[in-house]
C-alpha cells in the first residue's frame, strides 16, 4: 500500500547507493523532482534504466551519481546531445559510464517482461545490427512450431521505479493520462515504486487514455507540483522548451554545469522539496 | 507569403522532396526533426490524409505545429489514438501496419545502412558518441518501405559505417531477405543536394535525382565513397509558393509554441 | 480502410467456408448478429476461436457448420452447460468437433502473439497440467539468459475477427469501451475485420477506458443496432440474463434447438439484417 | 431478516465459510459462480477492502449484487481499473501480484488438483465434456494461495482425476517447488460439509473442521478416497445474523438484476 509521505523521505527510503533505478517518461511526467532529491541526498552508484535518457539522465551522471546506463537513446529531444552523457562515456568524466544499450522495441519488451515476471521477452528486431554484439543482455531463440529464430531480450526488473503522474486519491491509487508511455510497464517491473504527483484529489475519475496504478502496487506517493518541470504533466502544465534550449551551454561545459546544480539543485529552490 | 520560386534554401529543398516522398502513403512511422518537418508538411501538401506515428504512442496525430519531440503534448491530444509504447512497437510496427518508416541519421552508407550509435574520431580520441539506436533498427526492418533524409556531407555519406546500428540494405541484394525481414528496406535517400536510389540488381544507393542548381560533381564530392550516378539524371521540381507557405507556415508555429 | 457495408454483404465478402474466424467479447460486446449472418448464409467447414465459446457458439456449432473449437472456457455463463458444444463433442451431432484447448493465459498470448505478428509467445504456464498433452499448439522453451523452462504457445492469427463494438465514425474509425476483453489482439491478428457497431457518430469522442481501431486495420463496418442481444453494449443495453437462462432448455433438445434456429435465426426477426 | 442462527443451510455455511476463509487477504483472483459468491461476501463482512479482480480485466470492483458473469457489467463500472485480458493474465496474474486464488471445481482429489475439462463416465459412454480450464491453471500456479470452494459429494470428491486441468500439490510435497510454481497452492477447500487443508508434511487434504451438525461420518461417506481427519477436528462458527443477512441481500439483488 502506497504511503503518502514527504519527498526527500520517499527518496531516503526507497532509494538506496548501487540501486538500479528507472525513472521512465516519453517526454511527458519525467520525474525531474525526484531526480533532484537524489541528487540532494547524494545516492550514488546507481544504474539508471529508460528507453529515452535526456536533460534529468544528463543531469544525474553529470553529478557523478551513475554508474551505469541501460537505454535506448539518449539525447536532448529537440535540441541535440546530452554532453555530460557524452563527456561521461567519451572522457570518463567525473566518471566512466558502462552502457547496455537496445533498441526501443528491445527496451520496451524488456520492461514487458520484467512487469510479466518472465525472464525474457521475445521480439523480431536487431537484424543486421552490431547492437547484440555490444551487450549479453541480446540472445536468440528458436520458434518451437516454425523454427524462425528471433532475438531474446533480457527482463528488466528496476530495484526502484520512480514516476511522475497527475493525481492520487488519498489511499494512495494514482492516475496518470496523455502519453502515458512505458510508465505502468516500468513500475509493475519494479521491486519498488515512488511515485510524484501533481495533486491529491477526492476521487479519481477515470480519464480518456488514463492509467490507474492501485495503491497496492505503489509503495510512496509524494504531492510534488510542477514535480515533472521542465517536462510537463498534460492537465497541469506545458513543457518548458526554453529550458530544454538553455540546457544546451549549461551542461556542454563542465564548470558551468558543476554551479548550475549546485545552485538550482543542491541549494536551490527544490529545496523546499525537503520540508514538503 | 511573397516568396519567389528561387527563394528556397537547400534545406527547403531537402524538407520538401522528403514530403512529396510520402505521396499515395497510407501511414507513416515519423522519427523526430527532419522526418517529423517532412512528414507533417505532406499531411499540408501531398498526402493530408496521411496517419502520422510516433514511437511515444500517438496513431494518427494532426499536430498544427512542428512537435519540439516525439513526446510533444499535440501529438497525443490531436490522435485518432494513444497507445503504450510496447504496444506501438508489437501491434502496430512489429504487426507490419505501417506503410513508410521516415528516418534521420548520422551516417550512411552504400548500402542504406545507418548509423546512430558510436562515430570514429580518429586514433588517440575516444569514440564520439552518438544518441543510439532509439526506434530505428526494427523501423527499418518492419515498415513496408523505408525513407531516409539527412544532409550530404563526406561526414555523414561514409565508405564504412563506424558501427551499424540499422541495417538497409546489408552488403548487397537479398541480404533482408535471408534475414527474414518483412519490409522493402529503404527506397530512397532525400538529401539537400539530390536523391539517391538503390539499384535494383545491386542494392548499391544511386543518385538519380539533383536539385535545381546541384550539379553531379558536388554530389559526388560530398559522397564518402565513389558514388554510381543513373545514367539519366533528373532534376527535382522546384518547390511550389504552396510548399514553401505551408513548410515555413509549418516552422513559424513551431518557434511560437 | 473499412467500407460500410450491410451485414449481408460483408459478412458473404468476408467469411469463406472453412475459414478460421474469431468472433470474440467477454460476456459483453458478443457479435450476435454477424454469428446469425454466418448461419442465415449457411457458411460452414469453420474453425471457431474464442477464449470464452458461450450461447452464440453453441448456436454456430448446433446448426453445424463448425468443424473445430479453438477455446479456453466453454459454457453459458451464469448458467450452465452449453449442450449443443457438448453433444457435438459427445456424440458427433450433428458432426463431430475437434477441440484445441488452451487455459485463457495461453489463449490470451496467443492472440498477442498473432497482434504482434510473431510465430509464438512465452508464459509461466500449463505447469503440472494435462492440457499440454492434447494439443500440439503448447510446446515448451528454455530461457536463454537463465535457463528456466517456460511454456510457449503457438499464434493465433485468425483469417476473419469479427467483434461489436458501440461506434464508428463515417471514416469507418471505430471505438469500443467498457469490458474490452481480447478485441484488440483478435482483430489486430487477423487476417480480415469486421465490426458491426451500435452507431455511426460524426465524431468518436475519446472513453475513458476506450479503444480505437482506425479504419485502415478494419475492413468492413456495418451498422447493427442492438447487434450483440442478448450479450450488452456498455452505454446502450444491458445484457439480457433471462434469454441466457431461457437457452439452456432450448438447447438441451436437438428439436428444439433447430426449431428455434429456424424460427429465430434463418427465418426470423434477424432476417432484417440482410436488407439493412 | 428474521433468522434465526439455526435457520440456514448447508450451502449457505459453505459460503459464509468461504467468506471468512478471505480475511486479511488484499486481493483476489476470483472465479464466477461459488468463489465469487464468497468473495463478494467478504467484502460485505470480514474484509470490506478486498480487492476483486476478475479475469474479464476489473481491479477492484465493488459490485452491489452478485454478478451473473465474470463479464458483467457493473464490474466493470465500479473497478478502480479495468485492463485489457491479457494485460490480466501478464502483469496482473503472472506478474504475482495476487493473494489469494478462488476457485470452484468439478472434481478435486487428494492432492487438491483440479479436473473442469472432461469426466470419465463408464465404459461404452463418450468422456463427459466440462467447460475447460479457463484461468485456474495459472490462477492456481501463481497466486499467493488458493482457495477452493465446492459441493461435497463422491462424484466431486474423487480418488483419481479423469484429467488434470489445474494442479494443485501434485502428487505430494515438493512437486509444486520442482515445477516453479511461485505460490503456495490450495491452503484450504471449503465444502458444504467442511473444510479440508493439505498436511504440512504430505500436502493431503485432511478434514480439519466440520460445519454445525455434520459428522465425520458424513463427510467421509462423501469423499472418494479414505479421507484422513485430524486429531482434532475443529466445529466452524455458525452463521452469523449479519453475515447471513449479508448474503442473502446479495442473492437477492443478483436476482432483481
Amino acid at each position: 500500500m502506497a504511503e503518502i509521505r514527504s519527498l526527500h523521505d520517499a527518496v531516503a527510503g526507497l532509494i538506496h547507493d548501487g540501486d538500479t533505478v528507472a525513472m521512465e517518461g516519453f517526454t511527458h511526467l519525467i520525474p525531474y523532482a525526484a531526480a533532484h532529491e537524489v541528487i540532494r541526498q547524494g545516492i550514488t552508484d546507481l544504474t539508471l534504466v529508460r528507453m529515452t535518457p535526456d536533460v534529468v539522465y544528463d543531469q544525474l551522471i553529470g553529478a557523478g551519481l551513475v554508474r551505469k546506463l541501460v537505454f535506448s537513446w539518449g539525447g536532448n529531444p529537440g535540441v541535440g546531445s546530452l554532453h555530460r552523457f557524452r563527456d561521461a562515456v567519451e572522457n570518463g568524466w567525473p566518471r566512466p559510464l558502462e552502457l547496455d544499450e537496445h533498441s526501443h522495441a528491445g527496451m520496451a519488451n524488456r520492461y514487458v517482461a520484467g512487469a510479466s515476471k518472465l525472464p525474457f521477452a521475445v521480439l523480431r528486431g536487431y537484424r543486421g545490427s552490431d547492437i547484440p554484439a555490444r551487450t549479453d543482455t541480446i540472445s536468440t531463440i528458436t520458434c518451437p512450431f516454425t523454427g524462425e529464430e528471433l532475438a531474446a531480450v533480457a527482463a528488466l526488473n528496476p530495484d526502484v521505479t520512480v514516476i511522475h503522474a497527475q493525481q492520487a486519491d488519498r489511499a494512495g491509487n494514482v492516475q496518470l493520462w496523455g502519453l502515458t508511455g512505458v510508465q505502468k510497464e516500468a513500475a509493475l517491473a519494479a521491486g519498488r515504486v515512488l511515485v510524484t504527483v501533481e495533486e491529491i484529489v477526492e476521487e479519481l475519475q477515470p480519464r480518456p487514455g488514463g492509467i490507474v496504478l492501485p495503491t497496492w502496487v505503489i509503495d510512496a506517493v509524494c504531492v510534488v507540483p510542477d514535480g515533472a518541470h521542465p517536462s510537463y504533466a498534460t492537465g497541469y502544465s506545458v513543457r518548458d522548451n526554453a529550458f530544454y534550449q538553455a540546457w544546451d551551454p549549461i551542461a556542454r561545459d563542465r564548470e558551468t554545469f558543476t554551479r548550475w546544480i549546485e545552485e538550482n539543485v543542491r541549494t536551490g529552490l527544490d529545496e523546499e522539496a525537503a520540508i514538503r | 507569403m511573397t516568396e519567389t520560386p528561387a527563394g528556397f534554401t537547400r534545406d527547403e529543398l531537402m524538407e520538401v522532396n522528403a514530403a512529396r516522398a510520402l505521396a499515395g502513403a497510407r501511414t507513416c512511422f515519423v522519427g523526430i526533426g527532419l522526418p517529423s518537418t517532412a512528414a507533417n508538411l505532406a499531411r499540408a501538401t501531398v498526402n493530408p490524409g496521411l496517419v502520422l506515428i510516433y514511437e511515444s504512442g500517438t496513431i494518427g496525430s494532426k499536430p498544427t505545429r512542428l512537435p519540439l519531440s516525439i513526446g510533444d503534448g499535440e501529438l497525443a491530444e490531436t490522435a485518432d489514438s494513444v497507445v503504450p509504447v510496447p504496444e506501438m512497437f508489437n501491434y502496430w510496427l512489429q504487426g507490419g501496419r505501417i506503410d513508410v518508416g521516415f528516418l534521420g541519421a548520422a551516417q550512411v552508407d552504400a548500402y542504406a545502412n545507418i548509423n546512430t550509435t558510436v562515430v570514429d574520431r580518429g586514433p588517440d580520441k575516444p569514440e564520439g558518441r552518438l544518441p543510439g539506436a532509439g526506434g530505428a533498427p526494427e523501423i527499418a526492418s518492419n515498415c513496408g518501405r523505408v525513407l531516409i533524409v539527412l544532409r550530404h556531407t563526406t561526414r555523414n555519406f561514409v565508405r564504412q559505417l563506424d558501427f551499424v546500428t540499422t541495417m538497409g540494405h546489408g552488403s548487397g541484394p537479398g541480404d533482408r531477405t535471408k534475414l527474414g525481414m518483412p519490409g522493402a528496406g529503404p527506397v530512397a535517400v532525400i538529401t539537400d543536394l539530390g536523391i539517391l536510389r538503390p539499384d535494383p540488381a545491386t542494392a548499391e544507393l544511386v543518385l538519380t535525382e539533383l536539385h535545381p542548381g546541384v550539379t553531379v560533381e558536388q554530389v559526388r564530392a560530398a559522397t564518402g565513397w565513389e558514388l554510381t550516378v543513373a545514367e539519366t539524371v533528373g532534376t527535382t521540381e522546384p518547390p511550389t509558393p504552396d510548399e514553401l507557405a505551408a513548410l515555413r507556415a509549418l516552422k513559424a508555429a513551431g518557434k511560437e509554441a
